[in-house]
């Protein structure tokens, strides 16, 4: 760490000292270019199937109830992980804890803003890329724009959710992110051949 | 001229592209598109390597995947070595360096090559006869001498500097092999709009048509037609063809490897590319389209240098334009050979005699023949060939007997019929059927969804395989929902339909038991070893394969097999069907281990997991230890310290001012509803009803059997929200285990479990400064023994940043967790850190930690416990409800055995001699002075010099043991016996005192 | 590698995203303490093992998350069905897909073939 | 019986081997016999030349439904070692071992037998802790093994990675010097020649569809494809189908069966001089006689009978494989296959008498019964011989899981094979 921000650790609001886990990683060639993606706050929401209006309500988003299908609005993303389980992801880093205690309904919310981290995959190949981990059927017919599943990357889990034809986020746990990205470039440099 | 044996105007390559390559150090000329057998024979070189156990000259048998004789090494560089590449798979590139293996000093003199002389001994399975007097000399001897004698190549002896990559892919119809057959039906369902795969191990598609030239597919040249055909599908945005890639391995629900070998071809590949590339398939259907493999004669002598497949010397002069002689002989049981005679001798070469088993060929082929000035040798056999390092005549008899007549050859060509490829049917898990007409397995029952095509199911007629292909590549697609806008045709024209064949031994190979007639040629599996597996009781096609090493080589029978069966089946005096086959297996053709584990390498091997202080510590000067995927700060060596003194210095620091740890790879589970308390009542011994929000309980978990699973300290942070903590290891497993009660067990319960072990980072100071540091940094939270007692959880900020802060320990001190959003980590353990130094704390590694516990008796899950240990035994009896009416494991608890008396239990041990320090896992008995075996009652689990104590002190496991304090045990070594005194499993500070200042 | 319908997902998964989990329909007893050691025994550790339909558990553990139940015939390792945790077993007689021989010809029993079918 | 010997050899040599005897034959099954073994592995097989042996016993039938030798005995790795921890373990696989040594010349059957050493990598402290545990307890059992730094290691073993920069460096090494391997298939049929020479009849081609009772429940013979047969003993030997047949007999067994798939690399000049196992990488290797590297794995994760699996087995044992190994990433895999083994809740095999009289069973042996071949079938036939367990065999019982008395390795050492 250098110097200077030592010094400045020394006063006591560090809320802007983030260490991201993927802080100035590049990767992958024209096929395929993989950025890390900015600081969000996320959720891991569950809740029964009558929560969900009151939920979707207090989100300002509509949860999804069918299978491997997200909402978007406003850099807000609900993405639906199982039957009672969704992964909330808000860009703006609005406090969505706040949000979804305000439903007042009976649900369960942990802050997981940490825990995950995110990867974005853009190019031509970039389907190639992720099938170069991912085992599921990755083309558009079955993995359209706004699909999302929480699915295994080599010897990780990820969460990946598709953002555009040839555009991926893909979410995963901070320490697997460098195995994550490394993965990801080796199949990004090959998705062009 | 890239060769002597090139025939001008014949062969697709292009003579004017060529390449030099090397033969055991010789130079050779070459052109592009040559295999290096194709390149060799065209320098007249038929010689290229030994077989394995008599070390006999042997040539080139095939043109394709099936060779089991031209087996060579190609060298790239030091560390690029590949052992055993077919040659006549392996394009030539140029400045090759190819070496041909198994053979001292050289090719041509071969000191091994005695073995063939003693071949009389080396029957099949004679080593299982022999070797065994004297006793030792099997060890230090005989088998010495066997291994030495094993191998073909040589196994590269430096790290591969190749990369290999990896593929998943799904497609509506997966075509395997792109021969004719292959072609139509992904032509017919890729026109409907279906997503097609289709493969060939080959590099450019057309299977058969390489060679066969007397093809016509709707006017075209056949082989034109193919490439034709391909470049019209890899125009379609739904179909990938893929060439060079081998169908490997066909799993369940059909899953299928492809190996797809991208740069292997080039002299200098770029190196962005990988070497080769694993295809992972998932298909809704597949079609086989994997052609047939000619069958070789079996005779005397039939494995001398320019012996080959008839179809191999067509492919090498119609595709290479390559003749493999000037005066070819033919030996064959089938049409199809006449058809490589005929080529070759248009191309002007004399063709010394055709000879044939069957009294009656086929009408056309004689006439041609005859036509072509070709004498044949009806219903005659070869009977034995001569040559040393090249075939060099054939002796011809009729069959039956009678004066055998010499010609003279320099090569001889044979076709015993045709094999069709069912290896990918029946890896499916398909049922082979035996047609006896024509003498074939074929594909019988299927067993997934995919259909044979062409060859590979019996489908002798041009236009029908052309039809039944076009008609599966429609059905399949229509399974997947598309269907054609009209109807495919093509029509197709060939000379000859080919007919006849027949497996096993033929005229010549005789019933004596000294002929070498082979079978496989790889192992030298002839024709009489057969015969002996039989006389010495192997009924079973399996136990004749054995025995005999038959189908056993790296061509996996492909050759062999049939004729194998059919000569057992005649000894047998069985049908064939009723002998049966041998089992096919993946992978169809050897595959790269690079191959199969791609990216699976150095850093990509396994997930390496790194806290978010990984980099703050290791500038520390942390030294690391493997905890299952993670890293953790095992100790902090200052400059000139050993391990021993940093964790000596480490221990005493901790307990004489503090020390921060970074505890962030501890297992955490949010367990958030209602009902949370009540789930953890059942998930954990303990009773969680009582614990106030604001406070924390250690807490033990069992598997259903009543042993030790986990531990951990459980935070309530209100009625409704548990932060749970797991080992470190047990993480993943824990969660699991929940989940699982949760899901299955109690679903009626509301709550909900969300893994949170990244979310925090925490770093535990502990230590009688603990508070002192953290105070003027912690915000909101009033830190005083009294409003915050040891065993509490508050929520407040750390440096400005949220934070849950535990009041726990680990060490028996003064202690804090620290545990802040992941990413505040770095930040936060650097401010405690400015703090931590000028009142002399230090950072601390999992050793120290370790040694603290110890001697505090706190155990570790999985190192004082395995999976045989109860609360009971752990002396943590303490933590089982006594009331509850049920937990995870309250029954198996009760078992008789888990409450018998004796059990191992965990106690203290001291050293007489309190410098000694016991080995963790040393072993503990009674009676010292028993002799070997001696009765255990009990093992080391921990043990440690601690510094604060001033002497070792040690946990263990003893049969017991609370009974026994302070009673004398030994602790046997191989050079000492270490006495110890059993004792409690406190060392410091029994009282207790230091924690609740 | 298995191919594995999550009813959950309502989706055809690959096997690397699951974990079996044992038999299914063997609920854990409520009144534990009760049992004899002869029950638990029975309950916790023996199984049937059958060679042919099995009911099973699964999670789809790198997915949705959820057990789930599954009925597989452990000889051809096909599923016949999967169907959400809690649900009774279902009648397989219906599942059963007949095996198609596009040839007519008898099959060959290779030791394979006769491994499969053994009973 | 005909002996063999390098003489019987030659002589054969100078008559194009025409003399050889069968090495067993395929006889009828008669109407009843004093014992029946279910199963012609080499366990079955060995049971019944002791019982002929030991115990005087020789109408005998082997009964197998396939070919014999075709079960795991024809389909595993062939590591054979004794370094187990609890007394117990260490007691049969010991016993084994030294059997091994000697096997051949009793059996007059090269079984090649071949003590090249097997070690065991360490590579957290974990394992450290785990191996020293096992060493000690060895050598107070009279047994050896020994631990290795990890430059003693590479020493032993010379393609072995040792660097620290590995992704699971090796911090040392446990060594089992007796330890090696043996040929598979010669163990199978050296057991068979001999046992059919003192007279058992080995019955192949005949599947045991049902196990009869007598009215008081005691074992009065089996059900075969081939027709009744009787017996007053009968024992299971049948590995992954232990499940099945004592279903027959109304035996619910705490067993489930597993795919273990295996595989050969092409054979190359010898560079590979021992066994070397890694649990922690989940991957074992050895190079036989003929030259193949011999490559196993953990299971499948599900039950099944079908002695495939899954290529994901096969990638992840050879990514293991070549992080220990990287020399070997350009060596080719030749084939793979599966076995079905059946595994008890402690990994711990069952020799035992059953609830039913008459009936005994052998199995369990999970992912490592090879090994025990010689002395599980020398222990077991004690057992049938005398309607009671030899002392070896005495703590692997059925009861054991009723009890609490478990025999776990795995749970003390999660080491398998
Ligand atoms: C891939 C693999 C690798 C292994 N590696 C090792 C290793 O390295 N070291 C080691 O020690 N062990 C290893 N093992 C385990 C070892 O192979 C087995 O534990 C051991 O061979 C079991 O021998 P067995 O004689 O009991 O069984 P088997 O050899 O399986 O014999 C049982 C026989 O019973 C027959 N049978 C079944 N049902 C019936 C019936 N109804 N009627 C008639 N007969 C029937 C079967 O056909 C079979 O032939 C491995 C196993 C596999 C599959
Ligand atoms: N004249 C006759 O009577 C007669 C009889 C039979 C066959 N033939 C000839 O045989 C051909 C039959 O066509 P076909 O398409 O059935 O067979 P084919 O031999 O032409 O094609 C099979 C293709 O499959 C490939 N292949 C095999 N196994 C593979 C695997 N595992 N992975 C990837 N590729 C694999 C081969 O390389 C080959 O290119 C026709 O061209 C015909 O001329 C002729
Ligand atoms: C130790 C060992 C070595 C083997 N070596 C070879 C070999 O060199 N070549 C080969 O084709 N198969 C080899 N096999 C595998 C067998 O061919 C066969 O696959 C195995 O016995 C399982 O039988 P199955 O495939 O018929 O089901 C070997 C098997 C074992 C157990
Ligand atoms: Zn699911």
């Amino acid at each position: 760490m250098s110097e200077l921000l030592r010094s400045e650790l020394l006063g006591s609001d560090l809320s802007h000292a983030r260490t991201l886990a993927l802080a100035g990683r590049h990767g992958g060639l024209g096929a395929a270019a993989l950025t890390p993606a900015a600081p969000a706050t996320r959720l891991s929401l569950r809740a029964k199937p009558d929560a969900v209006e009151t939920l979707s309500a207090a989100l300002g988003i509509s949860l999804p109830t069918r299978p491997k299908t997200s909402a978007s609005s406003n850099g807000r993303h609900a993405l639906w992980l199982g039957p009672d389980e969704w992964l909330v992801i808000d860009e703006t880093e609005a406090d969505l804890m706040a949000a979804a205690a305000s439903s007042n309904v009976l649900h369960s919310a942990t802050d997981v803003s940490h825990r995950n981290t995110a990867i974005l995959v853009k190019g031509f190949g970039a389907e190639v890329a992720v099938n170069g981990g991912c085992p599921q059927d990755l083309t558009l017919a079955a993995f359209p724009i706004n699909a999302c599943s929480r699915t295994i990357f080599g010897k990780a889990e990820i969460v990946l959710l598709r953002t555009a034809d040839d555009a991926f986020r893909i979410e995963c746990w901070r320490s697997f992110s460098p195995y994550v990205f490394g993965l990801l470039s080796e199949a990004a440099e090959d998705a062009g051949n | 001229m890239s060769g002597a044996n090139r025939i001008p105007g014949a062969g697709r390559l292009t003579p004017a592209k060529t390449a030099r390559f090397f033969f055991d150090g010789k130079s050779y000329a070459a052109l592009e598109g040559d295999t290096v057998a194709s390149a060799l024979l065209a320098n007249g070189v038929h010689l290229v390597g030994r077989s394995f156990k008599y070390h006999r000259p042997r040539g080139i048998v095939s043109a394709g995947a099936e060779e089991p004789n031209a087996l060579i090494g190609v060298e790239r560089d030091a560390a690029r070595k590949q052992p055993n590449v077919r040659a006549t798979v392996q394009d030539v590139f140029d400045g090759m360096k190819v070496v041909s293996q198994n053979r001292w000093p050289s090719l041509a003199f071969d000191v091994g090559a005695v073995n063939n002389l003693l071949a009389p001994f080396f029957a099949a399975g004679f080593y299982y006869k022999t070797f065994m007097w004297p006793k030792q000399a099997w060890k230090h001897v005989y088998e010495p001498q066997i291994r030495a004698a094993a191998g073909l190549g040589v196994s590269p002896t430096e790290d591969d500097t190749d990369h290999y990559s990896s593929r998943y892919a799904h497609c509506d119809v997966l075509v395997i092999g792109a021969g004719l057959a292959g072609l139509s039906a992904a032509l017919a369902a890729a026109k409907t709009g279906a997503r097609v795969i289709i493969c060939d191990e080959q590099p450019e598609v057309g299977g058969a048509l390489h060679y066969d030239k007397s093809v016509t597919i709707d006017g075209l040249d056949g082989f034109t037609w193919a490439q034709a055909t391909a470049a019209n599908l890899k125009r379609m945005t739904n179909v990938k063809v893929l060439p060079r890639t081998t169908a490997f391995g066909y799993y369940a629900q059909n899953f299928v490897g492809l190996n797809e070998r991208v740069t292997e071809h080039l002299a200098k590949p770029d190196k962005k590319l990988p070497r080769e590339r694993l295809w992972q398939v998932r298909a809704k259907r597949v079609i086989i389209a994997t052609g047939a493999i000619e069958r070789h004669m079996v005779f005397a002598n039939n494995d001398r240098p320019g012996i080959m497949l008839a179809s191999a010397a067509r492919t090498f002069l119609n595709h290479f334009g390559v003749t493999v002689g000037k005066k070819i002989g033919v030996y064959t049981a089938n049409d199809s050979a006449y058809e490589a005679a005929f080529d070759l001798k248009r191309a002007g070469v004399t063709i010394a005699a055709i000879v044939d088993s069957r009294e009656k060929p086929g009408e056309g082929v004689l006439a041609e023949a005859r036509a072509l000035g070709i004498e044949v040798l009806t219903g005659h056999g070869v009977v034995n060939t001569s040559g040393n390092l090249r075939v060099s005549s054939m002796s011809v008899a009729r069959n039956g007997g009678g004066a055998a007549r010499s010609i003279a050859i320099d090569a001889l060509l044979m076709s015993a019929g045709w094999t069709p490829s069912v290896h990918m049917f029946s890896q499916s898990r398909g049922k082979v059927a035996y047609d006896t007409e024509t003498q074939r397995f074929l594909p019988g029952a299927y067993a997934q969804d995919c259909l044979s095509v062409g060859a590979c199911n019996g489908t002798n007629d041009l236009q029908a395989t052309i039809e039944e292909s076009l008609a599966a590549g429609e059905l399949t697609a229509r399974a997947s929902g598309y269907s054609a806008s009209e109807k495919l045709e093509l029509q197709g024209h060939n000379a000859f339909n080919w007919t006849g064949g027949m497996a096993g031994a033929a005229e010549g190979a005789g019933p004596d038991t000294t002929v070498k007639a082979f079978i496989d040629f790889q192992n030298d599996v002839c024709a009489k070893d057969i015969r002996l597996a039989v006389r010495e009781g192997m009924h079973s096609i399996e136990h004749i394969k054995r025995f005999t090493t038959n189908g056993m080589a790296t061509d996996q029978g492909k050759l062999s097999n049939i004729h194998g069966l059919a000569i057992a089946a005649e000894t047998l005096g069985r049908e064939i069907p009723k002998v049966g086959l041998t089992t096919f297996r993946a992978p169809y053709t050897p595959v790269t281990f690079g191959t199969l584990i791609n990216h699976s390498r150095g850093e990509l091997f396994d997930p390496t997991r790194k806290t978010p202080m990984h980099a703050l510590e290791e500038a520390q000067g942390a030294v690391f230890e493997d905890v299952g995927q993670w890293k953790r700060a095992w100790y902090y060596a200052r400059a000139g310290e050993d391990m021993h003194q940093a964790v000596n210095r480490e221990c005493k620091t901790v307990r004489d001012v503090a020390g921060m740890f970074d505890a962030s790879t501890l297992g955490k589970i949010e367990v958030v509803g209602p009902d949370a308390a009540q789930f953890l009542n059942l998930i954990y011994t303990n009773s969680w009803d009582t614990l106030k929000p604001g406070r924390c309980r250690y807490g033990i978990m069992l598997r259903e059997d009543g042993f030790v699973y986990d531990d951990g300290v459980v935070g309530r942070l209100a009625d409704d929200r548990f932060h749970v903590t797991t080992t470190t290891g047990g993480a993943a497993r824990v969660m699991n285990h929940m989940e699982d009660y949760l899901q299955t067990e109690f679903p009626h319960l509301d709550v909900w479990l969300t893994s949170a072990t990244e979310q925090w980072a925490v770093i535990a100071i502990q230590g009688p400064k603990a508070r002192e540091i953290i105070a003027p940094l912690v915000d909101g939270i009033d830190l005083s023994n009294e409003a915050f007692p040891h065993m509490s959880v508050r929520e407040g900020k750390i440096c400005g940043v949220p934070t849950r802060l535990f009041r726990m320990s680990f060490t028996g001190e003064l202690g804090f967790e620290v545990n802040v959003p992941a990413d505040f980590g770095p930040a936060v353990w650097e401010a405690i850190r400015a703090q931590a130094e000028p009142l002399g704390a230090c950072a601390y590694g999992t050793e120290t930690m370790h040694v603290l516990r110890a001697e505090k008796g706190y155990i570790i899950v999985g190192q004082d416990t395995d999976g045989t240990v109860t609360p009971d035994d752990a002396s943590l009896g303490w933590a089982v409800g006594k009331k509850k009416p049920d937990f995870v494991g309250i029954r198996g608890l009760r078992r008789p055995d888990l409450v018998a008396d004796g059990r191992k239990q965990l106690v203290g041990l001291l050293t007489k001699d309190p410098k000694v320090v016991l080995e963790e896992g040393a072993q503990i008995v009674a009676d010292p002075n028993q002799t070997v075996p001696m009765t255990m009652i009990g093992h080391v689990t921990s043990a440690y010099w601690s510094e604060n104590c001033g002497r070792s002190i040690a946990l263990a496991l003893v049969a017991g043991g609370k009974a026994r304090i302070g009673e004398t045990l030994y602790v046997p070594m191989p050079d000492r016996t270490i006495a110890v005194e059993v004792s409690d499993m406190v060392f410091f500070d029994k009282e207790g005192g230091r924690l609740h200042v | 590698m298995l191919l594995i319908y999550c009813p959950y997902c309502e989706e055809e998964r690959s096997e690397l995203e699951f974990r079996q989990a044992g038999d299914a329909h063997i609920a854990r007893p409520r009144n534990m303490t009760e049992m004899s050691d002869a029950d638990f025994e029975a309950f916790f550790f023996l199984r049937d093992n059958v060679k042919g339909l099995t009911f099973e558990r699964w999670r789809h553990l790198n997915g949705c998350g959820r057990f789930f139940n599954a009925a597989r015939d452990t000889v051809s390792d096909k599923f016949l069905t999967t169907y959400k945790a809690g649900l009774p077993r279902p009648d397989i007689s219906a599942l059963r897909p007949a095996a198609s021989s596009p040839v007519g010809t008898a099959p060959v029993e290779t030791y394979e073939a006769t491994e499969a079918d053994a009973k | 019986m005909r002996k063999y010997s390098v003489f019987a050899v030659a002589r054969e040599a100078m008559r194009g081997h025409r003399g050889w005897e069968a090495q067993w034959t395929s006889p009828e099954p008669r109407k009843a016999y004093d014992v029946i073994i279910i199963g012609a592995g080499g366990h079955g097989l060995g049971t019944a030349y002791y019982l002929a042996k030991e115990h005087g016993i020789t109408n005998i039938a082997v009964l197998e439904k396939g070919w014999l030798g075709g079960g795991n005995t024809g389909r595993n790795t062939t590591i054979i070692r004794s370094n187990y921890l609890y007394d117990e373990s260490a007691g049969i696989y010991d016993h084994a071992l030294k059997m091994w040594d000697g096997l051949s010349q009793d059996l007059n059957y090269n079984v090649m037998y071949s003590a090249r050493g097997v070690m065991m990598l360490s590579h957290n402290i974990h394992d450290q802790q785990v191996f020293k545990r096992h060493i000690h307890a060895n050598r107070l059992n009279g047994i050896d093994n020994e631990w290795l730094t990890p430059e003693q290691a590479q020493e032993f073993c010379p393609p072995l990675d040792i660097s620290r920069s590995a992704r699971y460096p090796i911090n040392g090494a446990a060594l089992q010097r007796r330890g090696g391997t043996a040929r598979h298939d010669a163990v199978a049929w050296g057991y068979a020649r001999a046992a059919a020479d003192r007279g058992v009849h080995i019955i192949q081609n005949c599947e045991v569809t049902g196990i009869r009772r007598n009215p008081d429940g005691s074992v009065a013979g089996v059900d075969t494809n081939r027709g009744q047969i009787n017996a007053k003993k009968v024992g299971v030997v049948a590995a992954g189908h232990t499940s099945v047949l004592m279903e027959m007999a109304g035996v619910r067994m705490p067993l489930v069966s597993y795919p273990l798939q295996a595989l050969v690399s092409e054979p190359v000049k010898p560079i590979f001089p021992c066994v070397v196992m890694s649990n922690t990488v989940h991957a074992y290797i050895s190079q036989s006689d003929k030259g193949e590297l011999v490559i196993g794995a953990g299971t499948d994760q599900y039950s099944s009978y079908s002695q495939t699996g899954g290529l994901q087995i096969i990638t992840h044992t050879l990514d293991a494989i070549c992080e220990l190994f990287p020399i070997f990433r350009r060596m080719k895999m030749m084939r793979s296959w599966g076995g079905i083994v059946d595994v008890t809740p402690d990994r711990s095999p069952i020799l035992a008498k059953t609830p039913v009289q008459g009936l005994y069973v052998n199995c369990g042996w999970g992912t490592g019964g090879f090994k025990a071949t010689p002395g599980s079938a020398n222990v077991f036939a004690h057992t049938i011989a005398n309607d009671a367990p030899h002392k070896i065999n005495a703590p692997f019982t059925l009861e054991r899981f009723r009890s609490g008395r478990l025999i776990d390795e795995a749970a003390a050492a999660a080491v398998a094979h």
